[in-house]
C-alpha cells in the first residue's frame, strides 16, 4: 500500500461542510440506505452529540434508531457488541476517550476479540465513535487522545480523521467494514461554533455515498526535504508549519496524515522516508509506548540507514494535560515544537 | 420485586410432563458424562508433575458439575433461536441448549474442527447456530447478551436472551449497568446468578451485602426470584415463568438459583479453603433427582442404564471426533485477526 | 432499607438551633454568590465569538446553583476531619466543607497559588486540609471515598468519608460496585445521590430503572432514604443520621436527595432539550429558605444584606486573589508526575 | 543511568527460593516493619493469591492485612488509592492483567494522575500487582502482558521483576516508594509447582530488606556484537539464546533486562546498542505500538547511524493469544524466534 492523494472531480463539489456536519451526514448516508444502521451514546439524541457528532439525525430518524444511554458505558457498547454479532450494524458513542477506562474489557476483551476467538465463526461490524483531544483546557480526565492505547490491541481498527471530506468517507467506509471499528474524532477538527476552530474545518464535502479507504495515509502535502508523519489536528499544525517554513526556505516537508493507526501504512511512512532521509512524528497522544515509537520502528525495522538525522518526535512528554492554559500549551505539540523538529532534522 | 424460594413440593408443574421429565434428567446425565470425560482426559497427561500446560487439553478448566439444573432448567424453555450468554464455566449451559457436541469438544481439545477452530478454548465458546457465547471476564457476558436482546426485539421476534453468572460475579459494575439498561430498555433478557456458595476461595458472605441478588431485582423495579433448591424442576418453573414475560414483552427479570460446585474451582484446585466440603458428595442433584423421578415411577433401572449409555455413546463420540481431529496449521496463527485477515487471504 | 420522604413540616430539628438555621442560610448565600461571581467572569471574555477555551476561566464550567442545599446540609454535621468525594459538579460541596475560597478559586484561574498549582483545574480539586478531592469520570469518585473511610476506621477514629454523585452516576457500574464493598466491609461511608433530574440532556426516567435511587440501597442491605424536597433542614436531618451511623460503626448509608439544576449542564448549555425550564425559577431553594427564615423570625432584611455583603466580601477577596496571583511558569509543565519529577528537581 | 550488573557479597547467600517466595518475602518484609501497608485482593487470604503471589501472608499477618475482595476490582482499587491519599501503603492485586478493562478508569485517570491534578499536593503511595503473560493454553482473556498499555499512561511507575533477587527488591523498593507502582509478575517466573519452570525461577534470595532501585535496567549477559533488550520471563529465553549462540560462535550477544518500563533506563538501551550497532528486542506484549517500538525509538531518537543492521521485533504478531497449544506458541516470542532475529542482525 502506498498513499494516495485524494482526487476528486472538480466540477461537482462547491458544497462545505464542517467536520462535525460531515461525520454526521455520514452516519445519515448509510442509515438512510441500512435499516440495520443504529447509533447509540450518551447525549447523541436531543442533544446531537456534546461535539456535534449526530446533530440532526434524532430528526431525521427518530429515537429508535438514534438512542440516549444512561451512562453505563460497559452496558450500552456491549449492547452493541451483543447486536452486532447478531448482524445490526451499530454505532456506539463513547463520549470522550478518556472515559474508556470503565469500559474497556467491552472493547478489547470482547468487540476486539469475538471474530478471532470464533475462528472466523462471528463478525462484530460495529463502530465505536469517540471524542479526542485538548487545547480548550479540559484539564487531565477530558483531553486526551489515547489512540495508542487502541491501536496497541489487536482486533480493532483505528481510524483518525483530520479533514470534512475523510470524516464522512471514513465513517461511510467504517459502518460498512464487517469489522469493529474505532472511530476517533478530535474536538479541534469539528469546526464547533463554539470552539477555537482550525482553517480546514470546513471544507468541500461531496453529497452522496462515498468511500474513504481504511488503511491508506494521505499525502497531505508533498514534499522533498524530510517526512512528517502525523494524524488528526496535528496535521493541520503541520500544514501550517510545512507552508511556513517552505516560504522561509528552510525545508519542503512532506505532511502524510496517517488516517488509520490500524492497518498502519507502513509503506507510505517508508515510501517517504526512505526518499527523504528525515523524520519528524508528530502525535498528540503520549510520548511513550505509543504511535509515534510505532512509526520510527517502522523505518528501522525496514532500514535504518536511510535516516540522514535523529528523528523527532513531537508529542505529550509523558505528563497528563494540565489544566491551566499556559502549561497546556506547551505540552501539545503546537506549531512551535513542530517548527523546531522540523528544523533540528534539517539541522537548520 | 419478590423474592420467592420455590419448594419443589408446591411447584405447579404445568407443562413438566413425564417425558420432560425424563429427557431433562438424561440431559443432566449428559452434561455430567461429558464434563467426567474431559476431567479424565484433563489430567490423564499432566503427570508426573502436574503441569496445567501440558497434555491434550491444556489451560484452566472450569467445570461445571452439581450445576447442571441450572442449565437444563433454563434451557428446556429455549430454542436454538434464542439467545445464551455464559461464563468461563460454560459447559452445561453449551450442552444444554444444544451445541454440537462435536464441535464443542474440538474446541476443548484446541482442533481446527472445533466451534472457534482452537482459537477459543473452554472459556471462549462462540456458535452462530445456537446463538451462545460466554466470556471468561467475569460479569463481562451480560452486556452483549442486552445486544442480542435488542436484535431480536427490534426484528419484532419472540427471541430472547438469557445471561448467566455467578453470585461473585454480581458484584462486579457490568451486572448493575446491565440489568438498569435492560430494565429501561424493557429488554427481553433472563438474567440468571449461578449461586455455588463461592467464588473462587471467597465464600459469599465476604463478597456480597444481601443474603439473595434476587433482592437486587428492586434496585432495577425488576422481577427477581431466588431458586433456594438446586433441583432442576424449581429452575424449570421460575425460569419458565421469567421467559415466557420476556417474549412476550414485559422485560426482563433476575433468577438467582443457589446450586453446587461439586468439584474445584478450576481442576487442580486442592480446595484447602472450602469449609463445606464434608456435605458436599450427598447433595449432588443429580442422584438426587434419580431419585425421585424413580419414586414417580418416571425411572427404573433400565432407564437410567438406558441414559447413562447413550450419553456414554454421544461423549465418546464427541471425544473421539476431537482427538482424531487436525490441530491448527501453525502458519495460521495470525488469521482470524479481521474478516480480511481470515485464512484463505492469510495463506496468500 | 426504607424509602424515606423527609417533609421538612415533620423534621425534628433537634440541634436545628437558629444560630445554625442562620449559619447554613449565609453559607448558601456564599456558595451561590461565588458561583455567581465564576459565571461573570467565565463568559465575560468569551465573546464575540463564544470560545470555550478562551478567556481567564477556561474549559467546561458545571456549576452546581440550585444545589446549595445539599452541601450545606450534609457538611454541616463534618469536620475537616472527615473527607468528601464531589464530582465535575464540586464547588458548592468544596465551599460547603470548609475549603479555602482562595486557594479553590485561584485553582479555577488556573494560578500556581492554586489548589493544585492550577494543574487539575475545577473537576479536580485535591485538599490536603479537608480532604476533599473529586473526580471528573462519573462514578469513580465514590472508590477512593472507600479507602479514605477505611484508614479512618483502621485508624481508629471515627471520622467518615461522604461521597457523592449525580443520578446519572447512580448506573455507573463503580456506584454498585462501592456500595456493596462498603456494606460488606461496613466501612464509615455516606453515599449521597444528587437527583437533578437530569444527566446532562437525558431525563433521569430516560437512564433510570427505579424511581428513587434509594430503592437501591436494598440490593446492599443499607439504611437508604430519598429526601423529596430540595430543601437545607430536611437534607441536614436525614444527613445526620447517617453521618452519625458511620461514626458509630454502623456501616454505610444510601441518600438520595431530589435537588435542581437552576442552570445548565455546564457553561455554554442552551438547554434546548429542557422540558421543565418554566418553573425552574420559582424553585431556587435559596429564596424559599430565605422565606421560611423570615417567617419564623430568624431573618430579617439587615441580615440578608449582611450575608450578601459579607458573602460578596469574601468572594470578591478570593477572585482578586486569583486574579492576581501568578500563571504557573511553562518551564514546569512537566512537574509533580511524579513525586521525584516535583517541581524543584524538574528545575535542575 | 547507565545499566548495573547486580553484585551481592556471597558469603552471605546461599538460600534459594521462588520468584513467588520471594515476592510474597518482599511484601512481608515491608508489612512487618510498616502498619501502614497491607495487601488487598481475590484469592488473596486462604489461596495465597493465584500465583502465589502472597503464600503464607495470612498466616502470618491475619485477615486485617491480607484481605480478600469481593470481585469488584474498579471498587477496591480505588479503595487503595483512597488509603494511599491517606497515608497509607496498600498494595492491591489485579488477579490478571487481562482484566484491566474492567477498573483501568481507576488506574490511569485517577492512581497515576491525582499526585499532579494536585500540584504535589496529594501522593498516592500504593502498589498495584499483576500477573501477566501467556504460554499455558488461558487463552485471549487470561494470557497478556499488556504493559504497553501501563506504560503509555504517565503517572505509573512499571516494574516487571524476571528473577528472584529482582522479584523481592523491587517489591520493597515498590512499597517504599511514594508513587503509585505497577508491578507485573510473570506466571511463567513464578516458579509455581503447577506451571512449566523456567530453570531460573529459583535463585539465591537474601534475607531481610533490600531494594532493587526501579528504572535501572541489569545487564543480565554481558556480550559485544549485539544487544537483545527484554524485560520479564522473555530475559530468559534470551539468555538461553545468547548462550547456545555464543557456543556456536554465531554471536556474543549482550541481554539487557529492562526491569522497569518506566522509568525507561534509555542511557542503558543506549550505551549498549551504540556499542554494538545491532538491536533485537523480545517483547511478549503485542508488536505494534508499544514496548518494541519504544525502545528501537529510543536510539533512532539519538543517533540511528549507529543501527548497523535493520532492527529485529520479536513479539506477539498484533494478534489475540489463541488457546491452542501449537498456535499459542508460534505467536509468543520463544527461543526459535529469538534466535532468527540474532541471526539477522548479525547478517548470520
Ligand atoms: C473481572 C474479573 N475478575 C476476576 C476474574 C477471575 N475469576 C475467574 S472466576 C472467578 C470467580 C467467579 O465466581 P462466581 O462468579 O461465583 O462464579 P463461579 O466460578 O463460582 O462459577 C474469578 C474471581 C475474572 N475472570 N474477571
Ligand atoms: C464515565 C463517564 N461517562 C460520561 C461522562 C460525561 N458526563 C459528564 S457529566 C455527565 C452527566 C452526569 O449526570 P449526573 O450524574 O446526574 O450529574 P449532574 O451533571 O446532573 O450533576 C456526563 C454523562 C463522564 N464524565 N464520565
Ligand atoms: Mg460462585
Ligand atoms: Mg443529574
Amino acid at each position: 500500500m502506498t498513499a494516495t492523494q485524494t482526487t476528486i472531480a472538480p466540477a461537482a463539489i462547491t458544497r462545505r461542510l464542517t467536520t462535525a456536519k460531515a461525520m454526521a451526514e455520514g452516519i445519515a448516508t448509510e442509515m438512510a440506505m441500512n435499516p440495520e444502521v443504529f447509533y447509540l451514546g450518551e447525549d447523541v439524541g436531543a442533544y446531537g452529540g456534546i461535539f456535534g457528532s449526530t446533530g440532526g439525525l434524532l430528526e431525521q430518524f427518530g429515537p429508535q434508531r438514534i438512542i440516549d444511554t444512561p451512562i453505563s458505558e460497559t452496558a450500552f457498547i456491549g449492547l452493541a457488541i451483543g447486536a452486532a454479532t447478531e448482524g445490526m450494524r451499530p454505532i456506539a458513542e463513547l463520549m470522550f476517550a478518556d472515559f474508556m477506562g470503565v469500559c474497556f474489557d467491552q472493547i478489547y476483551n470482547h468487540m476486539a476479540k469475538i471474530h478471532f476467538e470464533s475462528g472466523g465463526a462471528v463478525k462484530v461490524p460495529m463502530v465505536l465513535t469517540t471524542a479526542v483531544g485538548g487545547g480548550y483546557s479540559d484539564a487531565a480526565q477530558h483531553s486526551q487522545c489515547l489512540w495508542g492505547l487502541f491501536a496497541h490491541v489487536p482486533g480493532l481498527k483505528v481510524v483518525v480523521p483530520s479533514t470534512p471530506y475523510d470524516a464522512k468517507g471514513l465513517m461511510i467506509s467504517a459502518i460498512r467494514d464487517d469489522n469493529p471499528v474505532v472511530y476517533m474524532f478530535h474536538k479541534g477538527v469539528m469546526g464547533l461554533p463554539w470552539m477555537a476552530k482550525n482553517a480546514r474545518a470546513t471544507d468541500v464535502v461531496p453529497e452522496g455515498a462515498y468511500e474513504v479507504p481504511i488503511g491508506k495515509a494521505r499525502i497531505a502535502r508533498p514534499g522533498t526535504d524530510c517526512t512528517v508523519v502525523t494524524i488528526s489536528l496535528s496535521v493541520h499544525h503541520a500544514l501550517d508549519v510545512a507552508d511556513k517554513l517552505a516560504a522561509a526556505g528552510v525545508a519542503d516537508a512532506e505532511v502524510i496524515d496517517l488516517r488509520s493507526l490500524v492497518p498502519l501504512d507502513r509503506d507510505a511512512i517508508w515510501t517517504s522516508v526512505s526518499r527523504t532521509g528525515r523524520l519528524v512524528v508528530v502525535d498528540e497522544d503520549y510520548l511513550s509506548f505509543g504511535m509515534s515509537g510505532e512509526v520510527v520502528a517502522t523505518i528501522a525495522d525496514r532500514d535504518p540507514s536511510v535516516l540522514r538525522a535523529p528523528v523527532q518526535r513531537v508529542a505529550v512528554p509523558d505528563v497528563p494535560i494540565p489544566y491551566a492554559h499556559g502549561l497546556e500549551h506547551v505540552v501539545l505539540p503546537n506549531a512551535s515544537r513542530i517548527e523546531a523538529a522540523i528544523r533540528a532534522v534539517m539541522g537548520a | 420485586m419478590t423474592l420467592t424460594s420455590v419448594n419443589p413440593a408446591t411447584i405447579s408443574g404445568q407443562g413438566l410432563t413425564d417425558a420432560k421429565r425424563l429427557s431433562m434428567y438424561r440431559q443432566m446425565v449428559l452434561i455430567r458424562t461429558f464434563e467426567e470425560a474431559l476431567l479424565r482426559d484433563y489430567h490423564a497427561d499432566k503427570s508426573p508433575v502436574w503441569d496445567i500446560g501440558a497434555g491434550l487439553i491444556p489451560g484452566e478448566m472450569h467445570l461445571a458439575a452439581g450445576q447442571e439444573p441450572v442449565a437444563v432448567g433454563i434451557c428446556d424453555h429455549l430454542t436454538a433461536d434464542d439467545a445464551v450468554t455464559a461464563t468461563h464455566r460454560p459447559h452445561h449451559l453449551a450442552i444444554a441448549h444444544g451445541m454440537n457436541l462435536r464441535k464443542l469438544a474440538a474446541e476443548i481439545f484446541g482442533r481446527e474442527t472445533g466451534l472457534g477452530k482452537g482459537r477459543g478454548g473452554h472459556m471462549h465458546l462462540f456458535d452462530p447456530d445456537t446463538h451462545f457465547s460466554c466470556s471468561g471476564i467475569i460479569a463481562e457476558g451480560y452486556p452483549p447478551a442486552l445486544g442480542q436482546a435488542f436484535a431480536f426485539s427490534r426484528r419484532g421476534t419472540d427471541r430472547i436472551a438469557v445471561a448467566v453468572t455467578g453470585e461473585g460475579a454480581a458484584n462486579q459494575g457490568a451486572f448493575h449497568e446491565s440489568l438498569n439498561l435492560a430494565a429501561v430498555w424493557k429488554l427481553p433478557v433472563v438474567f440468571i446468578v449461578e449461586d455455588n456458595d463461592w467464588g473462587i476461595s471467597v465464600p459469599r458472605s465476604a463478597s456480597t451485602s444481601v443474603p439473595s441478588n434476587a433482592d437486587r431485582a428492586a434496585a432495577y423495579g425488576i422481577p427477581g426470584e431466588r431458586v433456594e433448591d438446586n433441583a432442576v424442576e424449581a429452575v424449570w418453573e421460575v425460569a419458565g415463568r421469567a421467559i415466557q414475560r420476556a417474549r412476550d414483552g414485559g422485560g426482563p427479570s433476575l433468577i438467582e438459583v443457589h446450586t453446587l460446585r461439586l468439584w474445584g474451582h478450576f481442576e487442580g484446585d486442592a480446595q484447602g479453603y472450602r469449609t463445606d466440603l464434608e456435605g458436599v458428595p450427598d447433595r449432588d442433584p443429580i442422584p438426587t433427582y434419580e431419585s425421585s423421578l424413580r419414586a414417580a415411577g418416571i425411572l427404573d433401572d433400565a432407564a437410567v442404564a438406558e441414559a447413562k449409555t447413550d450419553a456414554l455413546a454421544a461423549v465418546d463420540d464427541a471425544i473421539a471426533f476431537a482427538k482424531s481431529s487436525p490441530v491448527p496449521d501453525p502458519t495460521q496463527a495470525t488469521a482470524y485477526v479481521f474478516t480480511d485477515s481470515s485464512a484463505e487471504e492469510a495463506r496468500s
